[in-house]
Order: structure tokens, then C-alpha cells, then sequence
């Protein structure tokens, strides 16, 4: 019977890929798209991955899709161009070729895979009790490899930087992304608000539980971020201007945070990057809520694109 | 051997003093972050060095392990002779690159904080921090984070000037390096299967011949190839690296594909065990072979001097790969000869291309247009500029004495050595070719201006004076005695013994 | 254990799927599209390594899991910044592929 | 050992499923899109209702009972709200896909 | 019974498999919007059942997320589509 359910899934994960990319227009592939991110969520699920199960419903099936949707309202036209810059029959089989006997030789590779698989499970489980973490996920995130986390942070930075960077000189210091007008009445309007402060909620409790359980800074900051669009499109916020202090400091707060603990730890005879014993716990915490902070200010920015108009 | 040695807080400082000074340039914004950059580059610098004299002293690889976790759980930051030595050199590229950017990127009087001169300081920092997580980086996961570090970075300052023609060429450089990020990234996790692990010492020690590796390795190295712009893939970078402002162009060709090579380095000396290795490195070098050829013979034929000097990188990224069949060919002399060829290149044409694409910013914004054609009088108008590009052309066509010199000839005897004499005729061919295309350019402004052209406006001495700095370490690396690179052979496995 | 079969078949389709957009689609979205499914090919087929790894009370070896987790967040701020690169030139020049960019974009200063 | 409670919950859940049925074979055979619609929202709403109905039973916890109900909250809210903007937009100017 | 919780689920997921299918084909946009909320809801629907059939932490959480996030870019999207469009 489990077996059924992972065919079937299987199934449908590559038949909602291949309508991805052979979808007529452009809205129906990010549709596509969309479904194929949730039923990737699933698939986590029956991997045993509940924790990506949960980041890859925030942020590959809500996130990405929110992002791609947008853009594709503002993406029109261009059949023509489209049509002459696709490659020909020749192309084709050649890339097919090419890409079916890279999927071929990924899938041999697979199976070839020793058995039983080496891996750090047992390790990873063993040790996470000297950070005070019962999530093994986050024993990982926060600890065994947090420079990568530490650093993934830092990239969040990076590529919120490099959105603004985009826009045309003049734009600089102002304010990101279009002006949506107010909802003041209608369904929307009264969903808007009613679905914010229970996001908020959730958020906050997926951010939290992290450290047991699945969850953490990453999905419940996804989340955090969803909500400020969700209020931001309602007409309800306006995006803050980009040369704005609070701004800046929110999204350097994590990362921030995560390095000078790493320092604290170097300080404390431990190691950068150490979380000294009896203190993990408590220091971990701080920097996770702060991470939840700049993961969900840096999402949201990320949303909301490059300063389009003045402060 | 994976754990912290003496002088491993080094490598901490270095990795986190550039991240920490992002934070805060872009947190305190305008002018701050110019300040900030200068100062954190200068001590990185300082950093940098102390890292190479104290690999050098010690005779062996510094390591640090992160958080007290050993590996394979935990990660580690290590500088072999490898690392340091690319190291300080892009600390050194990135102070020079800083200190031309103080005229030409500075904040505007009257203004706060204006995009291009924040990027640029901001993303100057960041690339230090993504240039330093990439070389001392022990872990190929954690190598991958930097990676895609870099393309953030990398893709901004190529961005910088905001043209409208320049978001085309920018989109796909986006692509292929994000092609190459998700490829490596489709290696670690076969090797991670089938080996428990990603650390690079560990990995070196359980890696064989099985499929899992080798498919691995393959996908990474295409990946990492794509990152390089390697003949085939190279169609993306002239457009984008021409298109950047000089100071972001010399980062771009300079040190942003170099990361890339070091880990393909990584990969094909340490990971992959010698045999399979063995086997692949001609193609690799087949492929530099060709990309010497053909990008010399582009770069011929450009019309405009930043194409020119984008497509000559083209070449000298070829150069680079001609190393692994003399290192791998199993003769311990020989591949000691090519390994410090193979970087001496790596760092020579880093110096010598930001010395090229700063005087050929300086040329152009002087002449109001870098037409290889109408160079005539930049040599009056600006001597220094024009020295420094002619100083490392000498580098990069290999004429003695020069940082060039020494690394083409180091590779071309250990090709002899090891019978290969193929790659020593390539490499003399592109000498030949390289001096082709730096003649034009010399010869072009030497010549006096026509008649009629308006008088070019000299530069400011400063940014000259830095072209030529860069273009005198590029020469000097030919002149230093052989003996005193062996900085660059610590923590080299010994493959000699190949069975 | 036996779960693993249709997600490793699954997960090297999507890659092969994923190659075969990027090269063949023309339009920038659907190349971003395709990226995406690249990506998740590679991710699933860390969760078919983390779930072969399960033990120790792990349902799934936690490394792999945390490694997708730190990929799924930077391949989402890659996304957003093709997105916007996609939308400004698109805003700029009306263009919606990146086809023929060589030499076309060196004005004089 | 199936409690009375669990198993009528089981025929609630199946009842739930059977309405997914239902709402799909809606989907393919209407015609147009408003009535697709209408196939649809019997699925999310009454379907989802009665699996969760259903798997009460079964939640482990109050904490868990609870955020059954709050998740069927949420579709219901949602799914209602978006049908209602999507049957506007068919009725008004929407240019197609 | 944790079999009957897994065969429901099998149910639930091909038809919303089938129905996907249909509605993806367009011809409107709200078509495939629709699809979209119909392969959501499936999903939440198989992700409680899973849970029912053998707990696992962190399930419900993701659920829950799903409905929210669902509803989010519903909505999100809509909006943004009004005012992109309008002249």
C-alpha cells in the first residue's frame, strides 16, 4: 500500500514538471509549477523529510510561486520573439539526448549507491543533546554545520543588495516595488485581515517549535514573509524605503547576531562558532529569533523587487 | 590532521572580518561602507599575509575546526599552500581594485548614499568574504554556499553600471552560473551517498572508481566549467565582463573565476583518486588548449578594447588547465613544476588582467570610447596607463621576466618533461597569438591622435598609479627565485606513486 | 527503505526534464521554470540519500536535510533575482529571451 | 481494535474522499468554467470537511484536534473568498489565460 | 486501519491527479486557478490522513502551512493581477 502511494506520487511529481515545461502560456507553466511544488511537499513527507516537507511548502510551493505569478502579470507579449529564438528540431533531439543521458546515468548512479548507505544519522542523533536541540535538523543548522547557515544567511543579504541594485540610479533610497491602492471593503479585504493575524500565529509557532520539532527560523520567516505581502497587496503596508535604517539593520540582525555569538564562542575558550555548554540552548534561541527576523524582512524584500518609486 | 592547528584562528578572521564588514557597510550605508571597505580589505590584506608566513613556516596546511566538531560532522576552514597563496593574492587585487575604485566609485558630493558607489563597496566586501569561504572552505557543501556567494557578488558588480544593453548579457551569465551551482550541487549529493561524507580530506581518503564518484565528479567539473566560461562554455563572459564598469571587470576576470578553478582543483588533485583523474585531465586540457587558440584568435579580431581583454581571458583561463595532465602524469618532478606553474598563472593573470581592464577603463574613460582602431595619442595623453597595459601583456604573453614568463615556462618543461610535448607547442602558439592582440593595442596608442580628435583628458594620477602597481607585481613574480615558492606545494597530495 | 525506487527514478527525470528545458525554452520565465525543476531533482535526490540513510531514530539522516533546507532557501533568492533581472530587461527593452547577445551593447560613452 | 468513535470517522473520512471523486468527475464532464467551479468548491469545502471530521478521532491531542479544525478554517475561508474573485473575473473582463 | 487511512489517501491524491489534469488544460486563467486550489486542498487532505495513519511530528504544521499559504497566494495573486492590469 505505501508502496502505491510513492508510485503514484512519483507520478504525478513528474507529470506536473513535464506540464511545467510544456505548458502553452506562461501563467498555466508557474500553475503547473506550483502544483509540482506541493506535491514535492508530500513526496518530503514519505521521505521521512518532514522538516523540508514544511520549508519546501513556505518557500519552493508558497514563496516561489507567489514570486513567479507575479512576475508573469508583468511578463506580456514577446510571442513573436519567443518563437524565432526556439531552437530547432536538431537542437532538440541533441539536448534531448544530452539531458536523457544525464537523467540515465544520475538514475544507474543511484542504484550503484553502496547498501547500507554511510551517512551521519547516528551521529547527528547521538550528539545533539550537548546543544539542548531535539531537533537533529536544527542540531545540524544551528551547530554541526552552522558556518553554512551563517553564511547562507549572509547570501540572503547578498541577493537582497543585488535586487536593489537593479534599479535605475535615480530610484535609489526609494521605495520597492509597485503601490497597491487600500481594500477597504469586499471579501478580500475582510480576508486580508482576518488571515494575518493567524499567520502571524503560525509563523511565530513553526519559527519556535523548530528547535524540537520540524520547523525553525527558515519556514516560519517564510511565513512571517508571506504575511507583510499579504498585507502589503491589501494596501494595508507600504514597503518600507530601502534606505531606511530599520530596514538595514533587520535584514543584518541575523547573521549578525550568528557571528558574534561565533565570536562569544571563540571568546568563551570554546571555538567560533561553538555554543558553550549550558548556555546553547538560551544563545541558540536568541539567534534563531533574530535569524526568523532577517529571513523574513530579506524574503519580503525579495518579493517586493528593486525601488520603483520615491520615499 | 583535521584538527585545529596553531594559528588557526587566522582563518576564522579571514572568512569573518569581510562578512562582518558587509554587515556593517551595508547596514551604516553611503560612505560608511567606502570606509569600512577600505579598512577591512586593508587588514585582510595583512591577514592574508600572515596566513601565507605561517603556512610557509609551519611547512604545513593550518586547519580550523568550526564549532569543535570534528569532520564528518562538522566542518573545518583549512589554508594549504594552495589557499594561501590565492588568497593573498586576492586580498591584494581586491586593495588595489579598492583603492582605484576611491575615485571612481565614490559617493557623489551632496548626496547620502547613491546606488552604484554602495554596491560597489558593499559587493567589494562581499566578494572577499565569498573569495575567502571558497579557498579556505574544507567541505564541498559549504564550497558550494560560497559558489553561490560569488555568483550574488559577481553578477552585481558586473551589473553596476545599470545599462539597459547590459540585463541581457547579465541574465545569462545568471544562467550559466546557476547551471554550474546546481550541477556541483547534483555531484555532493552522489558523493555524500555514497560516502557519508563531503569533507575533502575524508572524501579524498574513501573516493575510488565507483559510478556514484565518477558521475559525481563529472557533473561538478562540468559545473565548475560553466562557472569558468571554459571553451565551449565561454560565449557569456566577454559580454558581461566587458560590460562592468574597469574596477568590477579586473574583480570579474581577475579572482571571481579563479574560486572556481580552485575547487576544481580541489576535486581533480584531491578527491578524485589518481587513475580516473588521470584519464580525464587531457580532455580538460584539450579543451584549454583549444580556448588558448580560440580566444587569442577572437581577441585578434575585436574591435573594442574591453572585448579585447575579455576575450583574452577566454584564453588565459586555458592556460590554467593545462596543468592537470602534467600534474597528474605521475612523474613527482614534473608535477611539482606544473602545480606551481599552473598557479603561478593563475595568480600572474590575475594581477596582469585587473592591471589591463583598470588602464583600459582609464583609456577609454580619457578617450571617451575604446575603439581599438583610434587609440592614437593615449600613450601621450596617459603614459603610465599605457605602460601598465603593455607591462602585463608582457605577463600574460609569457616574455621574460615576468610572473607569465615563469609560469608557461614552468609548463611548458614539465610538459617536455613528461612527453607531452603537445601542450608546449599550445603553449607557445598562444604566446605568439597573445602578442598579436596586445601590439595592436600598444602599437594603436603610441601613435599620435589624428588631427582633428579633441585632446583626451589625463586621468587622475592615483587610479593610473594602482594599473601600474598591478602591473608591476604581475612582472615581478618573474623576478622572485623558484626556491621560494614552495609556499605553493604545502598540502599537495604526492601522486607519484599511481598504481 | 523500499520507498526510496520512485522518488530516485523521479528525481533523476526531473533533473534530465530540467537540463532539457533550460537548453530548449527560449523564454526567460520558462528557463527560470526549468531551473527550478533542475533544483528540485537535485533536492529530491538528497532526500532519497538522507531517507537511505535513516537510523538511529532519524527518520532521514538530518545532513542531507539541512543541506536541501540551506539549497531550497538560495535557490529561492536565485529565483527572485532572475525574476527581477527578467522583469527590468523586460521593462527596458520589451525583449523576453536572452537570444543573441554578443557583441549588441557597447554604446560609445 | 477499531473504537465505534474511529470507525464512523473512517466513513466520514471516506464520504470526504468520495466528495473528492465527486468534484472531479464535475471538473472533467462540465462544460464551462463557472460550473467547474461550483464541482470544485464541493470538493474543498465539504470534502476537506468531512476527512477532518472524520480523522478527529484519531488526533492524538487537543493541540492537534485543533489545528484539524483550524486547517479546514483556513481552506474553507480561503477557498470560498477565491472562488467568489475567480466567478467575478469569469463574469467580468478577464482576457483569458 | 492505518492501510484504509493510506488507501483513502491513494484515492484523494489520484483524483486530485486526474482533476489537475483537466483543469490545467485551461482554456481560463481561472481555470488553472483553480487547479492549483484542488490539488491543495487534495494535498492537505493526504498530508491529515498520513498523519493519521502513522503520527509523525511536524505533519500537521505543514498542513496547516499549506492551507495558509494556499490561501495567501490565492489572494496574493489576484490582487496583483488587478493592479498590474489595470491601464
Amino acid at each position: 500500500m505505501g508502496g502505491l502511494v510513492d508510485w503514484l506520487l512519483a507520478a504525478l511529481v513528474l507529470g506536473a514538471a513535464a506540464w511545467t515545461l510544456a505548458a502553452p502560456t506562461g501563467f498555466a507553466a508557474v500553475v503547473g509549477f506550483v502544483g509540482f511544488g506541493l506535491l514535492v511537499t508530500l513526496a518530503w513527507v514519505r521521505l521521512g523529510a518532514v522538516d523540508v516537507a514544511l520549508t519546501e511548502a513556505a518557500i519552493g510551493a508558497g514563496a516561489t510561486g507567489v514570486i513567479l505569478l507575479m512576475a508573469v502579470v508583468r511578463l506580456r507579449g514577446g510571442a513573436e520573439e519567443v518563437s524565432a529564438a526556439t531552437p530547432g528540431r536538431a537542437v532538440m533531439v541533441a539536448a534531448g539526448l544530452l539531458a536523457g543521458g544525464v537523467g540515465l546515468a544520475l538514475a544507474l548512479a543511484v542504484l550503484a549507491l553502496p547498501d547500507p548507505a554511510p551517512g551521519l544519522a547516528a551521529a547527528a542523533m547521538a550528539r545533539r543533546g550537548e546543544l539542548g536541540l531535539g531537533n537533529p535538523v536544527a542540531a545540524v543548522l544551528m551547530g554541526y554545520r552552522g558556518l553554512d547557515t551563517l553564511l547562507e544567511s549572509v547570501v540572503l543579504v547578498f541577493a537582497v543588495l543585488a535586487v536593489w541594485s537593479m534599479a535605475p540610479d535615480r530610484r535609489w533610497g526609494g521605495i520597492p516595488g509597485p503601490r497597491f491602492p487600500r481594500q477597504e471593503a469586499g471579501p478580500l479585504a475582510l480576508l486580508a485581515r482576518l488571515l494575518l493575524p493567524i499567520g502571524l500565529v503560525i509563523g511565530i509557532h513553526v519559527a519556535w517549535v523548530g528547535a524540537e520539532a520540524p520547523g525553525g527560523k527558515f519556514q516560519g520567516g517564510t511565513i512571517l514573509a508571506a504575511m507583510w505581502v499579504l498585507a502589503w497587496v491589501a494596501g494595508l503596508v507600504q514597503p518600507p524605503a530601502i534606505a531606511s535604517q530599520a530596514v538595514r539593520l533587520a535584514l543584518v540582525a541575523g547573521p549578525l547576531a550568528f557571528l558574534l555569538a561565533g565570536f562569544a564562542g571563540m571568546a568563551l575558550g570554546e571555538g567560533f562558532l561553538a555554543w558553550p555548554p549550558g548556555l546553547a540552548k538560551p544563545m541558540i534561541l536568541l539567534v534563531e529569533a533574530a535569524m526568523t527576523l532577517s529571513v523574513a524582512a530579506a524574503l519580503a524584500l525579495l518579493v517586493a523587487g528593486p525601488p520603483e518609486r520615491a520615499a | 590532521m583535521s584538527g585545529t592547528t596553531p594559528g588557526g584562528w587566522l582563518l576564522v578572521l579571514a572568512l569573518a572580518l569581510p562578512v562582518g564588514g558587509m554587515l556593517l557597510a551595508f547596514a551604516l550605508g553611503g560612505r560608511t561602507a567606502e570606509r569600512i571597505a577600505l579598512g577591512v580589505l586593508g587588514l585582510g590584506t595583512v591577514l592574508a599575509g600572515m596566513i601565507a608566513a605561517e603556512v610557509y613556516a609551519a611547512g604545513a596546511p593550518l586547519a580550523y575546526r568550526l564549532g569543535g566538531w570534528a569532520p564528518p560532522l562538522g566542518l573545518r576552514l583549512q589554508a594549504d599552500g594552495l589557499a594561501a597563496a590565492m588568497l593573498l593574492t586576492a586580498a591584494l587585487v581586491l586593495l588595489a581594485v579598492a583603492l582605484f575604485g576611491r575615485a571612481a566609485q565614490a559617493t557623489p558630493p551632496g548626496v547620502q548614499e547613491a546606488r552604484a558607489p554602495f554596491t560597489f563597496w558593499t559587493f567589494l566586501l562581499a566578494l572577499a568574504a565569498s573569495l575567502a569561504a571558497a579557498f579556505l572552505g574544507g567541505d564541498l557543501f559549504n564550497l558550494f554556499v560560497a559558489l553561490e556567494m560569488l555568483t550574488f557578488a559577481a553578477l552585481s558588480l558586473a551589473c553596476l553600471d545599470g545599462r539597459p544593453s547590459q540585463f541581457r548579457s547579465e541574465l545569462r551569465y545568471l544562467f550559466f552560473a546557476l547551471i554550474g551551482s546546481v550541477l556541483y550541487l547534483l555531484g555532493t549529493a552522489l558523493l555524500y551517498g555514497a560516502h557519508g561524507t563531503l569533507d575533502i580530506a575524508l572524501l579524498a581518503e574513501r573516493a575510488g572508481a565507483d559510478l556514484p564518484t565518477l558521475l559525481a565528479a563529472a557533473l561538478m567539473t562540468a559545473g565548475l566549467l560553466a562557472k569558468m566560461a571554459l571553451f565551449p562554455l565561454h560565449l557569456w563572459l566577454p559580454p558581461a565582463h566587458a560590460g562592468a564598469p574597469p574596477a568590477a571587470s579586473a574583480l570579474l576576470s581577475g579572482l571571481v573565476v579563479k574560486a572556481a578553478f580552485v575547487l576544481l582543483l580541489r576535486l581533480w588533485i584531491w578527491v578524485l583518486p589518481p587513475v580516473p583523474a588521470g584519464a580525464g585531465a587531457p580532455l580538460l586540457a584539450g579543451l584549454g588548449a583549444a580556448a588558448i587558440l580560440v580566444g587569442s584568435l577572437i581577441a585578434l579580431r575585436q574591435e573594442r578594447l574591453k572585448l579585447l581583454v575579455a576575450y583574452s581571458t577566454v584564453a588565459q583561463i586555458g592556460y590554467l588547465f593545462l596543468m592537470l595532465p602534467l600534474v597528474l602524469a605521475g612523474d613527482p618532478e614534473a608535477a611539482a613544476r606544473a602545480w606551481l606553474g599552473g598557479i603561478l598563472q593563475a595568480a600572474s593573470h590575475a594581477f596582469a588582467k585587473a592591471a589591463m581592464f583598470l588602464s583600459a577603463g582609464l583609456v577609454a574613460g580619457a578617450l571617451g570610447h575604446d575603439r581599438v582602431a583610434e587609440l592614437g595619442g593615449a600613450g601621450r595623453a596617459m603614459p603610465m596607463a599605457v605602460i601598465a597595459f603593455g607591462l602585463a601583456g608582457l605577463s600574460l604573453m609569457g616574455i621574460p621576466p615576468s610572473g607569465g614568463f615563469t609560469a608557461k615556462w614552468l609548463l611548458l618543461t614539465a610538459a617536455l618533461g613528461t612527453g607531452q610535448w603537445w601542450w608546449a607547442a599550445v603553449i607557445l602558439g598562444g604566446g605568439l597569438l597573445t602578442g598579436g592582440y596586445v601590439y595592436r593595442v600598444l602599437a594603436g596608442s603610441l601613435t599620435a591622435p589624428p588631427a582633428a580628435a579633441p585632446r583626451p583628458e589625463p586621468p587622475a594620477q592615483g587610479p593610473e598609479r594602482v594599473a601600474l602597481a598591478l602591473a608591476l607585481v604581475s612582472v615581478a613574480l618573474g623576478l622572485v627565485p623558484l626556491a621560494s615558492f614552495g609556499l605553493v606545494q604545502i598540502g599537495r597530495p604526492i601522486l607519484g606513486g599511481a598504481p | 527503505m523500499s520507498a526510496v525506487l520512485p522518488y530516485s527514478i523521479a528525481a533523476a527525470a526531473l533533473v534530465a526534464l530540467g537540463l532539457f528545458g533550460l537548453v530548449v525554452q527560449a523564454a526567460v520565465l520558462r528557463k527560470i521554470l526549468a531551473f527550478n525543476l533542475l533544483g528540485g531533482g537535485v533536492f529530491l535526490l538528497f532526500g532519497v540519500v538522507a531517507r537511505r540513510g535513516a537510523g538511529a531514530g532519524a527518520t532521514a539522516d538530518p545532513v542531507p536535510q539541512a543541506i536541501v533546507i540551506t539549497g531550497l532557501v538560495v535557490a529561492f533568492a536565485a529565483t527572485a533575482l532572475a525574476v527581477v533581472l527578467a522583469l527590468r530587461m523586460h521593462q527596458i527593452t520589451g525583449a523576453a529571451t536572452i537570444a543573441e547577445a554578443a557583441e549588441d551593447g557597447f554604446p560609445d560613452k | 481494535m477499531i473504537g465505534a468513535l474511529q470507525g464512523l470517522g473512517l466513513l466520514a473520512a471516506a464520504a470526504g474522499a468520495g466528495f473528492f471523486l465527486a468534484g472531479t468527475v464535475g471538473l472533467i464532464r462540465f462544460p464551462d468554467t463557472t460550473s467547474r467551479l461550483h464541482a470544485l468548491t464541493k470538493a474543498d469545502n465539504l470534502g476537506l470537511g468531512l476527512v477532518v471530521l472524520g480523522l478527529l478521532p484519531f488526533a492524538g491531542s487537543l493541540g492537534a484536534a485543533l489545528k484539524l479544525l483550524l486547517v479546514w478554517g483556513l481552506v474553507l475561508l480561503a477557498g470560498g473568498t477565491v472562488a467568489q474573485m475567480i466567478a467575478a473575473r469569469v463574469r467580468g473582463t478577464e482576457p483569458g489565460a | 486501519m492505518a492501510e484504509i487511512l493510506l488507501l483513502l489517501a491513494i484515492f484523494i491524491l489520484a483524483s486530485a491527479g486526474i482533476g489537475l489534469w483537466r483543469v490545467l488544460r485551461g482554456p481560463e486563467r481561472a481555470d488553472r486557478l483553480m487547479a492549483a486550489q484542488l490539488l491543495s486542498t487534495g494535498a492537505i487532505a493526504v498530508l491529515l490522513l498520513l498523519d493519521a495513519a502513522a503520527p509523525q511530528a511536524g505533519l500537521l504544521d505543514t498542513a496547516l502551512v499549506l492551507a495558509l499559504l494556499g490561501a495567501f497566494a490565492s489572494i496574493a495573486f489576484v490582487l496583483a493581477a488587478r493592479q498590474v492590469e489595470r491601464p
